[in-house]
Formats: structure tokens, C-alpha cells, sequence
């Protein structure tokens, strides 16, 4: 039997040193069968505790231990089938500055196009794609595939056995999407476009 | 059919000015279809033909490098423009008669769908790109796995990583293990190289060796052809001369080989 | 002029993010020359928003609204060199139990490597696979076992009987193989994804 207390600091422990999503479930099975239930609300417990908002709005009754008020540099994200401990996006302009680190690799639009092709489609073979896109996806794919966005999954038996697509574990968690489900519906994007902005911020 | 020079003139005022570039035929269609403010379902064929055209005339003109892929479309599109002129011929009594235009409209507003679904990826990724990671790896004295480079966790691993890797022992291989080149006597024998020029210099030609050995596809053919000349030499069946030009030329003796002498050369 | 908030997200963010100890005055220097006293309180504030002990004061909400009071997995840590964030120290137990439980799935790039030798020349031995990577490959054939990726498929009649290694079905499995005659050749790839780059002229 784990105190709550120490169940949830257990938590934060793993969360930060892991630099993977980890599923909720591998959090939960770090303790005792009994207390599976608990371990899940310590979990929830955790993820809240960052996601409180800069500004000290609402945990009034909190200044005693200093824990709130300030402003959270970083905070649980739900990705990937896990949940991991990053910076908030708004941080970033700090982070360059103090690690003085300039721009990171963009995708490309056309590798974005493709790559959201595979993801809405997927699995999806090259002529498949150059003939949604009109465009040859040759050398994006090798993009794709050297950035982890996509995989082989197999070949797709017509003329020419050509390679299937799929998209990977990495493409969500670059996207910050929980599962393939997550994808913004083809139809109500700009919905889905502002809902996804909120959860980062 | 007469298709007429299409001129700059056809293309917006903006585009004139500063080309824009496009991910494609598709994209460049859909922003023309955008700038003529028309419907994606009622496309004026002939207007958007003339402007892909002037388009493509104009990114050729400042060497812009555009894909086959539009010059393919470009193609599309002229027949479509034709067709659009022929009278159409209904499917059957009582059906709307058949618009040419089906298929591109098909084409472009899935393609549409898809762009669309693109720039919210593009716009999510930009939102993200603010994120970082905690350096360093979990801690190994925990237990933890040891962290080193290229390791990759095992549901993640694909065929491309499995290519790769055997790609990167395979030219470290061959970097410890300069290929020696009797391995590839098998491809190229000295023998096969011999005959070779027999025929060659039974022609009557004279016979540049300099060119001859630039000709073969690999180093491993050249030293074969070289072995070759060399046994030749030493058969007595050609002469090697290097003329003042500093061209080395063969000529064929006027001896007749042997069928065993060249039997015996390395197969 | 930086938001009180502002700041100590920022420090929180630089110290999550970094693994080495940062100077006081570095975590200072991020601000404008104005906002350096300022800015050395926000450090002491994160630093104490930390070290928040986990049995605490905050126990008393049990319904978990989460909003601190629970455990502290992590704390900053004062060394010689300034600070860091890292796990304390009562923490190693259940950190240790983490990974212990959840086991590495992560393979080396040696045991990619062997892995990739023995499916594209099975059967291979240990031998065969050290002439051509020159290493011993017995610790990641291992690995290549319990993961099952490979079996051992008999022995082979020369010096030593050394056993030979295939690849299972669980392999074909995880790269979506039909059989292995569906492997792509090393150079197919390639073609597959320079081809069609067509242009004009």
C-alpha cells in the first residue's frame, strides 16, 4: 500500500527521466494491484499539477508552499498513446536564447502534404500518392522515412509490388496527436484546428 | 488544333511581378481557380488552360526548374479544352449529359481536401516546434537502458532501418576489404577480355587502347582488358605502339593464336 | 520588462531542460539588465516551489484535486556549479522498479546491424556475422533471441558446429513481410525512391 503522496512523487520522478511518452498503464503497473485505482488518479493528480496556468488564477488557497502562482515552464503533454513531461510551446523563445540554439529542421509543404496523404490514407503506396498529389513523392518519401514520419509496411500486391506507407509512433508524437484518431476530420478542420491549438497552450 | 502563344498578359497582376511556386500542377490549378474567383465545379476550361500555359511559358522563361509533372497536366489540359468545344453526347435518355470536366473536378477537390489537411499539420507542427525535451537520457545507474546513438526502440524499427544498417556494415566492409580484383574475375575474365579484342582489331582498324579502356563500365573490367593486352603482347598477337601524338595503338600481328595458349589464360 | 511569471516559467523550462548544473547568474543573464534582482527572486521561487516536501501540508485534499500538496518527485538541487533540476534521491527505488518492470525495448545499433545481416543472408552464424561486422555478435544475438527476432535453425557442419541463425515468423510479422522473398533488395529502395524524379529538359 503506497501513500498517495508518494505514489504521485513517483510519478513525477518517472516522467522525468523519461524522455518517451509512456503509456498510462506502464505509470500504473509500478504499483501494487490494490492500488491500480488510486495510481490512476495520482496520475491525473500529476498532469493537472502542470497544467496549472501562469498567473496563479484560481489555486488560491495554495501560496503557502510556494507550488503555486508561478508560472509553469513546463507541463504534461497526452501524446502518443503516453504522457511525458515537456516545456510549454511558449517557452521556446527563452530556450533558444539561453541554449543559443537557432532554428530546427522544418518540414517541407510538400513533405507535409504527402505525409498527411499517408496519414488520412494510409496505407498508401507511392504511384498512389503521386496520383492524389499529381507530384513524384520520390524524394519526399526518403524525407519522410529518414525523419521517422513514415515506415514500410509491406507492399501492396499489384502490378509492380510496390511499398506500402504507413505513418509511425514518431509522426504522432511530432503532431502531438494521442492516436491516429486525434487526426484533425477531414471535413470540420478548422474546428479540430482550434481545439488542437488549445491543448498546447 | 491551333493553341496560341500564351503570353504573360493572361497570368495576375501580382504573378507577373513575382512568380509564385507551387507544390504542383494541382496546387497551381486550385490558385488559379482561386484568383478567377470560380468555382471549382464550374471551371471556365479555356481561361485556366490559357493562364497554366502562360504560367509554365513564363517559370521557363526564368529557368525555373518545374516538374514533367506539369507539362503532363499541361497536356490534360488541352485536350480537355478541345473536348469541352465537341458536342457531348448524353449517357441515356433522361441523364444530365456528361461534362468532361468530371474527372478534374474530381482530381481538385480531392486534392483540395488534402491541402487543406496539410496546413493544418503545417500549422500544429509550427505550434509544436516550441517544444522541447529534457537532455540526456534517463539515468542508467537506475537501471535504466543505456542510451547511445542510432539505438531505436523496437516497435519503431522498420525496414528502412534494417536497409540502412546493412548498407553501413556493408561499406564498412568493403572499406577494411579493398576488393582485390580477382574477385571479380568472375564478371570479368581475362580471357573473355582477350577474345574480345581479337575481334575488335580483326575489324582492320587501327585501335586506340586509351578509348577502348574508357569504354568498359567498371575498374574491374578495365583491369581485365588491361591484363588482356598484356597476355596479348606477351602471345605475340598484337604489337602495342604509342604514336608521337602520345595515343597508344594496338595492331594485330600476323600470327595466329593457338586455341590453347588461349585456353590457358585466366578464366 | 518580464512578467514575474513570466520569469520563473522561464527558469523552470532552462533547468528541466538542462542535465547539467546551470550558474545562478546564467539563468539571470536570460533577463534584461533591469530585471536581474528580480529575476534572482523568481530562481529562489522555482527553487522553492520544488522543495515542496512530498508528506506535507497538502495531504488533506484526498478528492485529488491535484493542485499541489501531493509528493515532489523532482527537486532543484544546489551543487558547486549552481543548479539543476533532478529526481530526489528516495525516488531511486521506484525508479528502478520503473524500468525494471517496463524492460528496454530499445535495440542498438549492433544488434540492427546483425539483425539486418542475418535477414538479408540467412542462415548466418556467429562467425560469418563477425567476419563481416567485425565485432563478436554474441550479446546482441542474445538480445536478437528474447526479443524473437531470430531462432536458432540447427548447426552447421564445419569446425566447431557453430549454430545457425534465421529469422521467425514474428520478424516477418513486425515488418509486415509476407515471406522473407518480400524483403526489398538493398538497391531497390533506392531506385524506388529516386526514380520518376522527371524534369523537364
Amino acid at each position: 500500500m503506497t501513500e498517495r503522496a508518494e505514489m504521485e512523487a513517483a510519478i513525477e520522478a518517472v516522467l522525468f527521466v523519461s524522455s518517451e511518452p509512456v503509456p498510462r498503464e506502464r505509470l500504473a503497473e509500478m504499483f501494487d494491484e490494490a492500488d491500480r485505482a488510486e495510481a490512476a488518479a495520482a496520475i491525473d493528480a500529476v498532469v493537472r499539477r502542470y497544467a496549472a496556468e501562469g498567473g496563479g488564477d484560481g489555486e488560491g488557497g495554495e501560496g503557502g508552499d510556494g507550488a503555486g502562482g508561478g508560472g509553469r515552464g513546463v507541463f504534461v503533454e497526452e501524446v502518443a498513446g503516453g504522457v511525458r513531461l515537456v516545456t510549454r510551446p511558449e517557452m521556446n523563445p527563452w530556450l533558444r536564447r539561453f541554449f543559443e540554439v537557432t532554428g530546427s529542421q522544418k518540414l517541407s509543404m510538400a513533405a507535409i502534404e504527402t505525409l498527411a496523404i499517408i496519414a488520412y490514407r494510409q496505407p498508401m503506396t507511392a504511384p498512389e500518392i503521386q496520383e492524389l498529389r499529381s507530384v513524384s513523392p520520390s524524394g519526399v518519401i526518403k524525407t519522410l522515412l529518414e525523419r521517422r514520419m513514415i515506415r514500410i509496411a509491406g507492399r501492396k500486391e499489384v502490378v509492380g509490388r510496390p511499398f506500402l506507407y504507413c505513418t509511425t509512433r514518431e509522426f504522432l508524437v511530432h503532431f502531438g496527436l494521442k492516436s491516429l484518431k486525434d487526426l484533425p476530420p477531414l471535413d470540420e478542420l478548422d474546428e479540430a484546428l482550434e481545439e488542437a491549438g488549445g491543448e498546447i497552450g | 488544333m491551333n493553341t496560341p502563344v500564351p503570353t504573360r498578359g493572361l497570368l495576375p497582376e501580382a504573378w507577373r511581378v513575382d512568380l509564385p511556386v507551387f507544390e504542383g500542377p494541382l496546387d497551381l490549378l486550385l490558385q488559379l481557380v482561386k484568383v478567377n474567383k470560380v468555382e471549382i465545379t464550374d471551371i471556365p476550361v479555356a481561361t485556366i488552360c490559357d493562364q497554366f500555359h502562360a504560367y509554365l511559358a513564363l517559370a521557363e522563361e526564368l529557368d525555373l526548374d518545374l516538374a514533367a509533372e506539369y507539362i503532363y497536366e499541361a497536356a490534360l489540359l488541352i485536350h480537355l479544352k478541345s473536348r469541352m468545344l465537341l458536342p457531348r453526347t448524353p449517357r441515356a435518355p433522361g441523364e444530365p449529359e456528361e461534362d468532361p470536366r468530371e474527372e478534374l473536378v474530381a482530381r481538385l477537390l480531392e486534392y483540395r481536401r488534402l491541402k487543406e489537411a496539410a496546413q493544418s499539420l503545417a500549422e500544429i507542427e509550427s505550434l509544436r516546434r516550441g517544444i522541447w525535451r529534457r537532455e540526456g537520457g534517463p539515468p542508467e545507474d537506475l537501471g535504466a537502458p543505456a542510451e547511445e546513438a542510432g539505438e531505436i526502440d523496437l516497435g519503431d524499427l522498420s525496414l528502412y532501418d534494417l536497409l540502412g544498417a546493412l548498407r553501413g556494415v556493408l561499406v564498412r566492409y568493403d572499406k577494411a576489404h579493398p576488393p582485390a580484383y580477382h574477385l571479380d574475375r568472375e564478371h570479368f575474365s581475362v580471357r573473355d577480355q582477350v577474345h574480345r579484342l581479337l575481334a575488335e582489331l580483326d575489324r582492320g582498324r587501327p585501335f586506340d587502347l586509351v578509348a577502348d579502356l574508357r569504354a568498359r563500365s567498371c575498374r574491374a573490367e578495365v583491369i581485365a582488358a588491361f591484363l588482356a593486352v598484356l597476355e596479348l603482347a606477351r602471345l605475340s598477337l598484337v604489337r602495342v605502339h604509342q604514336t608521337e601524338a602520345g595515343d597508344v595503338v594496338l595492331y594485330r600481328t600476323t600470327r595466329e593464336a593457338a586455341g590453347e595458349e588461349l585456353e590457358a589464360l585466366a578464366g
